[in-house]
């Protein structure tokens, strides 16, 4: 029991640690590069424990119906850990002092509370802790007017989806008389008013977080005033986790006929929605916005799913896209530094030709052309919505990700026109070879996923 | 049930009329305090004219609390420019009432049986009539009796604030604004201490139920001292106290409404017996306030040996009273207790100058609160030893 | 209706409230409210719930939604201040510099 | 269970590493390094496809070697599977021909003196060669795929004027094929899980399984659409001229040398194995779209007055004989699409190249040309040959093929009309053959205009030189090899051919096929001579 | 049946409120009707005439940020206060004791942030 407190929850420990240690050196002004240095090894650290976790199989009951160890939560928290390094590593170069890291890793922590919890109360507490320090990162050194405005908005509508998600679970807890997830699964598959009501709630409180269409709003504001290096970290590590999150409550478990409907639709509406208003943006962040909303749409897709692979389906895809966006941000600040306007990719290729190609690949991925894992990714989730018996609705989806082949082809044309005359640039003064370290360590990341797609399938099976 | 009602109907009227009652009466402590610091006579000038004869009764000038109240009675209530004329309205209703309600958690007699009040050999048909009345029920003599008592409390008088800042924001009036920012800013920053301080007694006491808490005071220490919070948790004691006065917005931290400088603060476009309404809240405030430290720290209705049977003495000698006896006495004791502590906060008033704002706040954050920390962790450590050892 | 339903149902009421309150109040301060009014309305919910079905859970989640619902106000208030100080209003429609 | 291929997996991995050490490469001028290390590359696959052609079927090359099977998502039954096979031995040495010619072709025009051209010309290779050695259903789809991005790419940073938009049609046209392509994908492989309980999309486990009506009339379509727009068949190639038009030459030769082969060859591989009942169902449906291919490319080309649009729009009409043959379901027919596949590739891709030489010599100004016969003789012979190829002159490739698609197509027509099915096959047919006395039209107008004529005052074009001269030798040789004696590459191919038309409904007019393939073998010598005295 | 103390609770709300209706009662009936004017219309000034009649702005924005740190304290003080209630267990004793050590740790680490940031200055 104190073992596995001690042991199962080591990660969290270190990290808990960590945010400690600096919080102590902020007040003693260490020198910055102590906490960077302190942040990175506390991560792989973190990572290192995971992974000898999962070597060993090891599994256990912390507390009883609330906090549990099992292989999905230590590959969830091996993805959060190893994107946070990516990010980590990408952000070195960016004026980050020992508050971002704070907050960087606080909101990691929640990430790893979201995926540890077996019941919901750790659950709510791990979305809260997720969540809450975004909203100061947006603002943390943070010169942009609009930066306030745009971490307002987005904690107050996702305020609204703590509440519904929150108000869902009373329900649930009226009807089953306890807070673990596994009996709101079992409450929900069987149905009633209470429990479909309290369902929908959730859901529309997850949707809300994660940015899927008619609950989408906030996300282009806040990703667009954010600095480069946060929005990376909104679209990809708050996100995953909260797709994660959402797995960890559903898990393999089969929905019902009308929540598969509501389901499709919604997460159909957010492919084309996101795919189409893309298409028309100037600036990298906004439509980073975008295809993240498209992206949540084909998460969600994998929600159709009735043939219990979406937990692999949903692991890779959100593995393969955090790392992705994570190093499609790394790459655009090689490119155009803080500026987000697309056009300074105008023939940047002639340029800096590596950068160029390795986002040109990014974006790609995220389009969904193979063999780029982004593909593989959006494969597994249509494989599994098709196996469910829903070819109209994945062909659909497949016109939403060809339509989203547009704007993302857009980013490359852009890259390698050789007719335009390239926009002077700012004489970066910021030391861009930790953002070339991040962009570097994200496509080794990618070419693992593309490399071996099976990766999750071996780790959940315990190959 | 109608026995219950009744019951407690008649402590929901002793409560009000007690508070009422010796918050007129602090106000006349007030201007006698004043006038024996300054050196004065004072409160001499209103007497009470027996009629037909021209024999006045001044009684020390007791009779300005009546005096006073009455003029704020009969006074034009007029309203000027407000904000927002349904704030303005309300805000004295917000000011007064959750400072009456806080009574409601603070026991201020022991267990009542009203079966055995009345003492059958002297009075047997009356006492008959009791007992088959009320049987053997016996009540703590509290308005109610809330398991959480200590929260509801904290809860209750947070509300206060709401009416001191609406009160300020919606009268139109720099004063009052500036002075409902201050009493704001002053009582939720002192609430954290005070807070912090209670923690610690609940360490201590193990509950949070305030008759438990008085129950557990009637015991004794070493068996010779009464284990009163104060005792126990002397620091404790000074941080609340001083927390209370600032949450009383008195001096020396009544930076909200000082004359001096913001008129009469919050409050000072109110008029007639709205205005007299947060004057009386303030008094109130300081009946309950000593109600509160009585009940937490002094021991509450506990007389040092008196238990329900009668006294107790160390020495094994008992003195045996009836429970109406012992009833009474345990009320006296808390009235008296409440007057005293009364009297000291005044006594504060009338002998410490007034804080600067920053200095207040400084005082509250940096000084105040950390000490409650220290006091708290300190409580923690004691509280495992004696667990464990 | 036993005094559970009632309780649930006046929870939703005030949940609803709340959440017009969100969508159509345009004062900063009055929407921050109207999210403490929904975390209240929730808070009412699982107390009512709790002591319906006599166990622990449901009042546990109370201390942890106040604990969240402070925190995410006081995150709020800070990033409200910082607005203000920008801007000098409170109006949410004076802050449209960001367009969707 | 990775078997050893290695043969293959040179093949494949030989033009990839080739493309990954492009950036490493020492700067030179003119990126010379860069070329002649594309070149060695291509030259060392060429050595290889020529090898593995030569070798294949015979005992000296054991199909283990040409068999790579790397597990890739296991899970799924996704392999990385190449491996040669009867059908896609012409293709596999068709790209490794075209690559280093039109390399070579191209040695002096400044796009490929660019790495980046060099890098992704090596990246298409190994890609196509991907696309065409897939033995993976899923590993087709994705190589199916990347074979856009570097095609992309070319287009993009070495195209003409309206290079952005033409590249973004291509790329899209394409892509929006693929939609239903995918679906179709996933569609075998659930049928595979629903039959045999696994995951599965290796071709031969695919092709065992029986499908019903729906679900084949599904991937038909699916698979239809996405070749029918890679082809182009005819309602679906209006993508076709803009990038033709727009690409590098030596882009427009590879795309339509090599990439618009993919669609052919994807009928041939998916479409009628996996749908054989619907495929039979629709076949003159489809014929019929072919047969509207052949004449609309024909009589646009017939209008155009740009060479180069020209050339693009008899493209459309010689892929049209390519589906026309393979949907005519007769053995002899298919021989003839498949030669037709290799001959198309080789003829419209020196014709392309010569092109893009004129163009390099006079830029736009070689729209306006003639007499350049008397200008530059190598260099008008050398485009009459191919222009005579594309015409389908007996004796070249051209004739062979064209001559075995029609002939087995008439069979087939006749056949149904005999069995009172209809004549539509029939004037079907009738009307394709039509379409070569068009493209001889055409094509003759099209040589008579920029050869012959009035000399115009002040146009120099400087000849062919020796250099640019050896680049097409090779095609030219492959023109009149399979011209004149097709037998040995035909046997290449036939098992495989043969197991396409194994269909019941087939059975009686298989022996049939023998018999033309072998009678254009017979003039061999006198062709040569004629070839030679132009 | 006993009473509930919260009904008894409910009571002694509707007597407070009442008696603050009373004596607000009271004054309507006694004192004078009131009869506006303009001098009592306006704002007090001391005396001397307001400059204009609403002369006040909305809450200075430099009190909020105490309001932060009463939030985040205070509610600290809220969890400390189940804390406390089951501080007296004897078989968690231990676990208590450096759980709430632990607790305070992050409390003061934060409050020395605070401080050390400037928070708790006014001027």
């Amino acid at each position: 029991m104190a073992t596995d407190l001690l042991y199962g929850l080591l990660p969290e420990h270190i990290l808990l640690g960590l945010i400690l240690v600096l919080m102590l050196l902020e007040i003693l002004s260490v020198d910055k590069r102590a906490g960077s240095a302190l942040f990175i090894a506390s991560l792989l650290a973190g990572a290192g424990v995971l992974v000898m976790q999962l070597q060993t199989g090891y599994t256990a009951d912390i507390v009883m119906n609330e906090i549990r160890i099992d292989r999905f939560s230590e590959i969830g928290r091996l993805i959060i850990v190893s994107c946070g390094a990516i990010l980590g590593v990408y952000s070195l170069s960016s004026e980050a002092g020992h508050k971002y890291w704070i907050l960087i890793a606080s909101s990691l922590l929640g990430a790893m509370i979201i995926l540890d919890s077996a019941g919901f109360i750790s659950l709510f507490m791990g979305i809260e802790i997720l969540s809450l320090p975004g909203f100061a990162l947006m603002v943390l050194n943070n010169g942009k007017s609009t930066a306030s405005e745009g971490s307002i908005k987005y904690l107050l509508l996702s305020s609204v989806a703590t509440a519904l998600v929150l108000f869902g679970l009373s329900l649930v807890y009226g009807s089953t008389g306890n807070l673990n997830i596994s009996s709101f699964t079992a409450a929900v598959a069987t149905g009633g008013v209470q429990n479909l009501a309290a369902s929908v709630m959730i859901l529309s409180g997850f949707f809300l977080k994660a940015s899927v269409f008619p609950f989408h709003g906030w996300a282009p504001d806040a990703y667009s005033s954010a600095r480069l290096p946060v929005t990376a970290f909104l679209a990809s590590i708050v996100k995953a986790a909260v797709v994660l999150g959402l797995v960890r409550i559903l898990g393999n478990a089969v929905l019902n006929p009308e929540a598969v409907t509501v389901i499709a639709l919604l997460s159909m509406l957010s492919m084309f929605y996101g795919n189409i208003t893309a298409i028309h943006q100037t600036a990298f962040k906004k439509m980073l916005a975008y295809s993240s909303i498209s992206h949540a749409g084909y998460m969600m897709f994998a929600l159709v799913d009735n043939t219990g692979a979406r937990t692999e389906a949903l692991l890779y895809y959100v593995a393969v896209y955090a790392v992705t966006t994570i190093t499609a941000c790394a790459c655009f600040s090689i490119l155009s530094g803080e500026d987000d306007n697309l056009d300074n990719l105008n023939g940047i290729f002639r340029k800096k030709p590596v950068a160029a190609i390795l986002l040109s690949l990014c974006v790609l991925s995220l389009a969904g052309i193979p063999p780029l894992p982004g593909f593989l990714a959006k494969f597994f989730v249509f494989k599994t919505v098709i196996a469910s018996g829903h070819l109209t609705v994945a062909v659909l989806a497949f016109v939403a990700s060809y339509i989203g082949t547009f704007f993302y082809l857009g980013v490359v044309l852009r890259m390698f026109r050789s007719d335009a005359e390239t926009v002077e640039q700012p004489a970066n003064a910021t030391c861009l070879c930790w953002t070339w370290g991040g962009a570097l360590l994200g496509t080794l990341a990618l070419a693992l996923f593309m490399l071996l797609p099976n990766i999750f399938h071996w780790v959940m099976t315990g190959i | 049930m109608i026995q219950d009602l009744i019951v407690y109907l008649i402590f929901m009227g002793y409560a009000i009329a007690v508070m009422a009652g010796v918050a007129t009466i602090f106000t006349w402590v007030e201007r006698k305090q004043s006038a024996i610091m300054a050196d004065r006579i004072g409160a001499n000038r209103c007497y009470l004219r027996i009629p037909f004869t021209n024999v006045k009764i001044v009684a020390w000038g007791l009779i300005h609390g009546i005096a006073d109240g009455s003029k704020m009675l009969l006074k034009e209530n007029f309203t000027p420019t407000t904000y927002d004329r349904f704030c303005y309205n309300l805000a004295p209703w917000l000011a007064l009432a959750p400072v009456l309600l806080v009574f409601s958690a603070i026991p201020f007699g022991g267990t009542l049986v009203p079966g055995k009040l009345i003492d059958p050999a002297s009075f047997p048909q009356l006492s008959q009539i009791m007992v088959n009345f009320f049987g053997d029920k016996s009540y703590v003599m509290q308005v109610a009796r809330l398991d959480a008592g200590i929260l509801v409390i904290l809860a209750i008088s947070g509300i206060g604030i709401l009416g001191t800042m609406l009160a300020g924001w919606s009268s139109n009036n720099k004063f009052s604004l500036l002075g409902a920012a201050r009493a704001a800013s002053q009582m939720i920053s002192y609430e954290v201490s005070m807070g912090l301080a209670l923690i610690s007694l609940v360490v201590t006491y193990g509950t949070l139920d305030l008759n438990d808490m008085v129950v557990w005071q009637s015991g004794l220490l070493f068996g010779v001292l009464p284990a009163w919070g104060i005792i126990l948790q002397p620091l404790a004691f000074v941080l609340f106290l001083t927390a209370c006065i600032a949450e009383n917005k008195r001096v020396p931290f009544d930076l909200p409404e000082c004359e001096s400088e913001l008129v009469s603060g919050y409050f000072t476009e109110y008029t007639a017996m709205k205005m007299g309404i947060f004057m009386l809240s303030e008094f109130i405030e300081i009946v309950v306030v000593s109600a509160l430290l009585v009940t937490v720290f002094l021991g509450g209705y506990n007389l040092p040996y008196l238990t329900d049977a009668g006294f107790v003495l160390p020495m094994g000698k008992t003195i045996a009273l009836s429970h109406a006896t012992v009833v009474l006495v345990q009320i006296v004791t808390f009235l008296v207790k409440v007057f005293l502590i009364g009297c000291f906060q005044i006594q504060i008033r009338w002998s410490v100058p007034r804080f600067r704002y920053d200095q207040l706040m400084r005082f509250g954050w940096k000084f105040l609160l950390p000490l409650a920390a220290l006091n708290l962790v300190a409580t923690a450590c004691v509280r495992w030893f004696t667990l464990k050892g | 209706m036993d005094r559970y339903q009632f309780l649930t149902t006046l929870a939703g009421l005030i949940f609803s409230l709340g959440l017009l309150g969100v969508v159509l109040r345009r004062n900063l301060l009055v929407v921050m409210m109207c999210l403490e009014i929904l975390l209240n309305a929730v808070v009412l919910s699982f107390v009512g719930f709790a002591v319906r079905s006599q166990t622990l859970p449901g009042i546990a989640m109370t201390f942890f939604i106040y604990v969240a619902a402070s925190c995410e106000i006081a995150l709020a208030m800070a990033i409200v201040v910082l607005l203000v100080k920008r801007r000098g209003s409170l109006d949410l429609g004076a802050h449209q510099e960001l367009k969707g | 269970m990775p078997s050893n291929g290695l043969l293959i997996l040179a093949l494949f991995c030989l033009p990839l590493v080739g493309a990954l050490a492009v950036p490493f490469l020492p700067a030179s001028e003119n990126g010379k390094i860069a070329r002649m290390w594309g070149m060695l590359c291509m030259l060392a696959v060429l050595v290889m496809a020529g090898g593995i052609f030569a070798g294949f079927g015979t005992p000296c090359l054991p199909a283990s070697l040409l068999d790579l099977n790397i597990p890739w998502v296991g899970s799924l039954g996704i392999n990385f599977h190449l491996a040669v096979d009867g059908l896609n031995i012409y293709l596999l040495l068709l790209t490794g021909l075209l690559f280093p010619v039109v390399l070579g072709c191209c040695w002096k025009r400044p796009e490929t003196q660019n790495n980046l051209f060099v890098a992704m010309a090596l990246f298409l290779e190994a890609t196509l060669l991907g696309t065409f050695l897939a033995q993976n259903l899923m590993l087709f789809f994705v190589f199916w795929e990347v074979v856009l991005i570097p095609m992309f790419i070319i287009v993009l940073a070495f195209g003409g004027e309206n290079k952005r938009s033409a590249a973004f049609t291509f790329f899209m046209y394409t892509m929006a094929g693929s939609i239903l392509f995918l679906a179709a994908v996933i569609m075998m492989g659930m049928e595979s899980l629903n039959q045999t309980g696994a995951w599965n999309f290796e071709f031969a486990h695919l092709m065992a399984l029986k499908l019903d009506w729906n679900t084949q009339l599904f991937v038909f379509i699916a698979v239809m659409l996405a070749c029918a727009i890679k082809c182009p068949l005819f309602p679906f190639h209006s993508w076709l001229p803009l990038a033709y038009y727009e690409a590098p030459p030596a882009g427009t030769a590879l795309m339509a040398g090599a990439l618009s082969k993919m669609g052919a060859f994807g009928i041939i591989k998916l479409a009628l194995p996996l749908c054989p009942d619907v495929a039979r169902a629709f076949g003159p449906t489809v014929m019929l779209f072919a047969v509207i291919s052949i004449l609309y490319g024909a009589i646009i080309a017939l209008k155009q007055t740009d060479f180069k649009k020209l050339v693009a729009f008899s493209s459309l009409s010689h892929m049209g004989y390519i589906v026309l043959g393979i949907f005519s379901f007769h053995q002899a027919a298919i021989h003839g699409a498949l030669f037709q596949i290799l001959s198309h590739g080789v003829a419209v891709a020196g014709l392309f190249l010569l092109l893009g030489l004129l163009e390099l010599r006079l830029g736009r100004e070689y729209l306006n040309l003639t007499a350049l016969s008397t200008h530059a003789p190598r260099l008008a012979v050398m485009l009459m040959l191919f222009i005579l190829a594309s015409v389908a002159l007996p004796l070249t490739s051209g004739f062979t093929s064209e001559f075995l698609i029609l002939f087995g197509a008439f069979q087939q027509g006749i056949a149904a009309f005999q069995a009172n099915a209809g004549a539509t096959m029939l004037t079907s047919v009738l009307l394709a053959s039509t379409g070569m006395v068009l493209g001889a039209t055409y094509m003759l107008r099209f040589g008579r205009a920029i050869l012959y004529g009035q000399t115009k005052e002040g146009v120099g074009v400087k000849d062919m030189s020796l250099m640019e001269g050896i680049g097409f030798i090779p095609l030219l040789v492959m023109i009149i090899w399979i011209g004149v004696n097709p037998m040995p590459i035909m046997n290449k191919v036939t098992t495989a051919v043969s197991a396409l038309g194994t269909q019941p409904a087939n059975a009686q007019i298989q022996p049939a096929a023998a018999q033309p393939a072998a009678s254009p073998a017979a003039p061999t010598p006198s062709v040569k001579g004629g070839a030679n005295g132009h | 049946m006993d009473m509930s103390p919260y009904f008894s609770f409910f009571l002694f709300l509707l007597a407070s409120v009442g008696f603050v209706g009373l004596i607000v009662g009271l004054n309507a009936l006694l004192g004078p009707r009131s009869e506006p004017s303009a001098i009592k219309l306006e704002p007090f000034e001391c005396g001397s005439n307001p400059l204009q009649q609403r002369n006040v702005r909305p809450l200075s924005i430099k009190y909020y940020p105490i309001a932060i740190f009463f939030l985040l304290f205070d509610l600290e003080a809220v969890l400390l206060f189940i804390w406390a209630v089951s501080a007296g267990n004897r078989d968690m004793a231990t676990l208590s004791l450096f759980s709430f050590l632990f607790f305070m740790g992050v409390l003061s680490l934060a409050f020395i942030y605070i401080w050390k940031e400037g928070g708790l200055e006014w001027r």
